[in-house]
């Protein structure tokens, strides 16, 4: 790890020459596993994350069983050589976390009714992390869970917005994040429903307002190419 | 089946009162339980606080030795949250390793003591790259009616004002007060039925689709947030949250732990 | 930790003043957990427990269950910041033993017949540590199984005597713990059934009939206070 | 269903016959089953000693090495016992890490060769604060027909009396044997209808509501004790229990420890 | 039940075509199905690829850091191989620890890396017993079609040539490229109906009973075997099977792995 | 550990005496242990090991029944004492690649159409390790399955080859598999079935050939060991 930078900010330009407002590039292809009965794989920036869906399908420990509707489950793992670092491959505390939020932020979306007593459960896999790997997860997820058929009532689309020198920027990368002063992921669902929301650091409560805003700028922009991406794969009605 | 009918018929009246902007125990949507915090409980941790909220009761224990630091922050003092819903403080609790709700409840409150600033991780080195406090933050839950997250980082802060240096213990000079440099204070606010409430009790939990835990600095910066839960806000929902967690925090902060 | 005094008794008084058979200072709260079916918090010495009671309730892998009568279930478990140095939560191999005997000690007192099927919970949190955790954890469950209104045959009350520069005493503290030559903890039903004993150390036979008949007293003297908060808190019919 | 009919006639029976004084198996109520010991029977292991006593049969191994001491006893070498009920040496045995049943085993064992001294952890150090012998002893047990903990313990120091210091292999020196200071004896009796037994075999274990284990030195003092079951005993039940085990510790270490 | 039928149904078909010496994707018996290997492909890791084996889909890490030498061989870096089996991969596969199929599955990959000499591990050493080189090499599975050893080994022996010593990261000079002495390939041949076929997909996988995995060095020795599943083999089908993997591994590395 | 000696092999003759294809001494015994439904203790060489079977018998968690057969379990286990430095108590991946290439090698031997939902346990302890021990567990299993009257449709019975200073012996003991240059255990049944086929190191094709026939050879002798073991328990019909 190379030590902090001195400024992350020049010429109201990031350091790999983005504008304070603008998402890092976004690649998406989706049904890309074939066992999976839904996939997608996508680049935010240097992330690299796979989605896949299984289900709705039966559910093992019998006990876990809703008797009028899915349950949804979410698992977020890092590979192992996703980081610096080697990451001692399982589950850590963190991922836990991550799992956790990550998986309601989908719960209101998922129409859990059609499908009692069944499991839906989506699988997301960092293999190159940089920063945003839980809203990158997230916006897999979403396409997957489209991909696999699962009726939902929106796409779920996630962004983050931080503070570095002093200024919010929309979705930081892995300097602005570690020298930054605040990170907030969200997850937003059309038109204005927050269905996650996660900050720490420092926020005035106007710089949080600000980037509050931006971070939901970031959603929508998220939830356009997502939108292209099932036109895309599906043609304009999406799947059947 | 007539226990999901009584659940049902309660959570019905908790609705219809929320729409009258009422709750099941008279209290005002603004308004918190009774509080009661008792620092220096356990004289074998160097620090300790007892915080009750109305029956919510949450024991946190600091305890503070020396140890490595990592290798990549070599200049600094290292802490470490701990949370066990053990099984005496709710039925629904069960023994084994944290689960999801425990890891939750303690990186949420260590990110609250953590990004608040609250501890300067600089003054906990003794000796670079050799020596450092390790601060142990143990949040032990005693019983479990509601609202965990506020209790536990109340308990948090009260304990590590308690909490002493115990230099004495390794010959390292006098014993000294561990120095605290802000005062974050969670609030949780709870939805149902479109309106908010602030400390939501065990029976509000359990029907809450959606709850966002705020901790303000002593600035009223915010310094952490969480949604939980697995309901939405709107935009609009989640600025009224602020306003309404920041007004508590400052009262709490005030009350509380700005005696001393 | 220090060193070893150079003397434990002085004088006939111990370090803490107190005379050879003469037990720690007792404090008893009965009923101070809302969600427990029973509760006890009590102090011995620097000591402070706090039990709860859970039952009868359903138990849940359904193959523990007995088809007659009540399964009985003990967990000791010592919070992190209960002793000296900070105990990595979760089970150890002490905690395991303690809560295996401390469950037997309860087991010929419960009347299981009553309960076919269900389990009675007792759990056990040690919050301070200073020797006699044991003993000060089944003199809390003993009441909290009262205040659970769980149908007992007797109350246990339990207590330990040891051997410290040579003599025989009752309820040792941590220093006589860790410096003393013998420590045996023993749990009394009255009029006279031991459902706990336990030794180590070096006693001869003599003197483990000494210790054995102290030990008994602190019981008898435990019993006593355990029946008096008892009243204290349902009067003197005790709880319906 | 039929099983536990069969199990009821059963142990009708023993209690029956514990009212006459007599056992199924024939034994007087203080009769141990035959006890045989082979030591050195794992030359990897720096001692070892195969204990059979009835048909249960116990295998435990030795190994020493050299380790860091805790800090907290830095001239004191260290001892740590394990016991594995491998799911070979009996139907209800099963995989997996230990259980309370092998835990209270692998202890008891553990304090009765602590609690006696038959090892002096000061002359286990090798240098201060750096380096001392870990001494493991390792309870295997190879068929369960009741009485582990007497057979264990047996096993335990038979196999420490077996064993070497292994100086050659690390560089220091000629091997030695280890020194070993008291002879404790476990003994266990079961108390049924009343009467009290030694050396239960497995039938009678699985009907006795208390056993109660007792561990004499050399000098009949006693070094440990451990109570276990679901049942209780009288005062003079206990007075009795430590008489009859004294007895027949003695009677054990004259015949199989003392011989060398 | 019905599912139990069309697999029976399924299973007989493919007998049937076996005997034919048909498969029912159209292949040879000795025919792969497409291969790409894609290296680089992290660049967070010190080297990496993915290989395509038809629908199998592996991705393999190479992460390379310092670390401490075993004490048995203080002179020689360490390998490190791991699979995971994610639930993402397969319906099949279960989140938790790994179970024997990954265990056999990283423990084959590795021993044919090892056993190669595909490493020097001599090389692999920085500081004699201080210091050495630790090559973790991580095989995540992301789609399971079949032949999983065949495609992880692959990706294992394409990851390493593609892997830089990270030098600079640790102050010890300039990368370099992780020096590579050897090429195993892996080809693994299962036995149907008496008839035996390379890279067996998920179908043919699921009804072999045996299957045979053969690696082999650049010189066409063998260096490792591993028969797995609840069948056998006659002599005469493992020499065919050797024949027909050594063949199959000259064509794979060939292909694949001497381009550069 | 010893270093390296300079030459393993010496006029013809190895280590320990014997001859290039030469077993190690074995000796057998059945039926040494009491709870277990058949049992088997063997040495050969300095390998000691302890096999014991129990089954038919009823399979816990029942989703792990098949309807139609038994399933057959194997644990190999070695005990903390059996090699030079003390292992660990509990499974580890070696073990558990072990158990898993052990089971196989007698799933196509036991007759388990016999006993539909039914398990069969195999448990192995290595209690001395001294190289070959997966292949003396498989012939102590053998027999101990045959003890407990288990069907089978032949004895299972194990060996290695390998390769030291360049020549093909038969059984390697330590030394010879710590400094040599190929090791290959496999398991045979009569008249000429693979069972368990592994291998690791460095064989031409020819040394393979040469391998593979000479431990064909090595299963051939431990068969006639094994078949004489039963014989001399039960007699020449065998085990009704």
């Amino acid at each position: 790890m190379k030590g902090k930078p001195e400024k992350l900010i020049v010429k109201g330009k990031r350091l790999d020459g983005r504008k304070l407002d603008e998402l890092r590039p976004v690649k998406i292809e989706i049904g890309v596993l074939k066992r999976a009965d839904g996939s997608c794989y996508l680049e935010i920036g240097n992330n690299k994350v796979m989605a896949a869906v299984y289900g709705p399908r039966e559910v093992h420990p019998r006990h876990v069983q809703e008797a009028t509707r899915a349950i949804v489950r979410y698992r977020y793992n890092m590979a192992s050589f996703s980081v610096e670092d080697r990451k001692r491959p399982g589950p850590d505390r963190r991922s836990i976390e991550i799992s956790k939020v990550s998986r309601e932020s989908f719960e209101p979306m998922v129409i859990k009714e059609c499908f009692p007593k069944a499991a839906v459960d989506i699988f997301v896999e960092i293999l190159q992390a940089d920063a945003g790997t839980r809203t990158a997860g997230i916006n897999a997820a979403s396409l997957a869970l489209a991909d696999a058929g699962i009726p939902m009532r929106g796409l779920v689309s996630s962004c983050a917005a931080g503070k570095v020198d002093g200024q919010i920027i929309l979705d930081p990368m892995k300097e602005e994040d570690n020298y930054g002063e605040a990170d907030m992921p969200i997850a937003m669902v059309a038109p204005d429903n927050v269905t996650l929301l996660q900050m720490d650091g420092h926020f005035t409560k106007d710089e949080f307002k600000q980037a509050f805003e931006l971070a939901k700028k970031g959603c929508a922009q998220i939830y356009e190419m997502q939108r292209q991406a099932l036109i895309a794969k599906y043609g304009a009605e999406g799947k059947q | 089946m007539s226990d999901n009918i009584v659940a049902e018929i309660k959570k019905e009246y908790i609705y219809d009162l929320a729409k009258r902007d009422e709750r099941a125990d008279g209290r005002a949507l603004d308004q918190y339980r009774n509080i009661s915090i008792e620092t220096g409980v356990i004289s074998k941790a160097e620090g300790s606080a007892r915080v009750q909220i109305g029956d919510t009761q949450v024991l946190v224990g600091v305890k503070i030795q020396p140890g490595e630091p990592f290798p990549d922050t070599p200049d600094k003092g290292v802490i470490i949250t701990n949370a066990e819903l053990i099984p005496l403080a709710s039925p629904t609790f069960e023994s084994g390793p944290p689960r999801e709700g425990a890891i939750e409840l303690a990186r949420v409150v260590d990110r609250g003591i953590r990004e608040s600033g609250a501890l300067d991780l600089a003054k906990l080195c003794i000796e670079e790259g050799v020596k450092v406090w390790m601060v142990f933050i143990d949040v032990h839950v005693l019983d479990y009616d509601g609202n965990l997250i506020d209790a536990a980082a109340l308990g948090a802060i009260a304990a590590l004002l308690n909490a002493k240096l115990p230099n004495e213990r390794y010959d390292m000079g006098k014993d000294a007060q561990l120095s605290v440099e802000d005062l974050p204070v969670a609030v949780t606010v709870a939805e149902i039925g479109g309106k908010l409430l602030v400390d939501p009790c065990l029976e509000e939990e359990q029907i809450t689709p959606t709850k966002l835990t705020m901790i303000f600095n002593k600035d009223d910066a915010v310094a952490g947030m969480q949604k939980s839960g697995t309901g939405m806000l709107t935009s609009e929902q989640v600025y009224q949250a602020i306003e309404m967690a920041s007004k508590k925090a400052k009262e709490i902060r005030k009350k509380f732990l700005e005696k001393g």
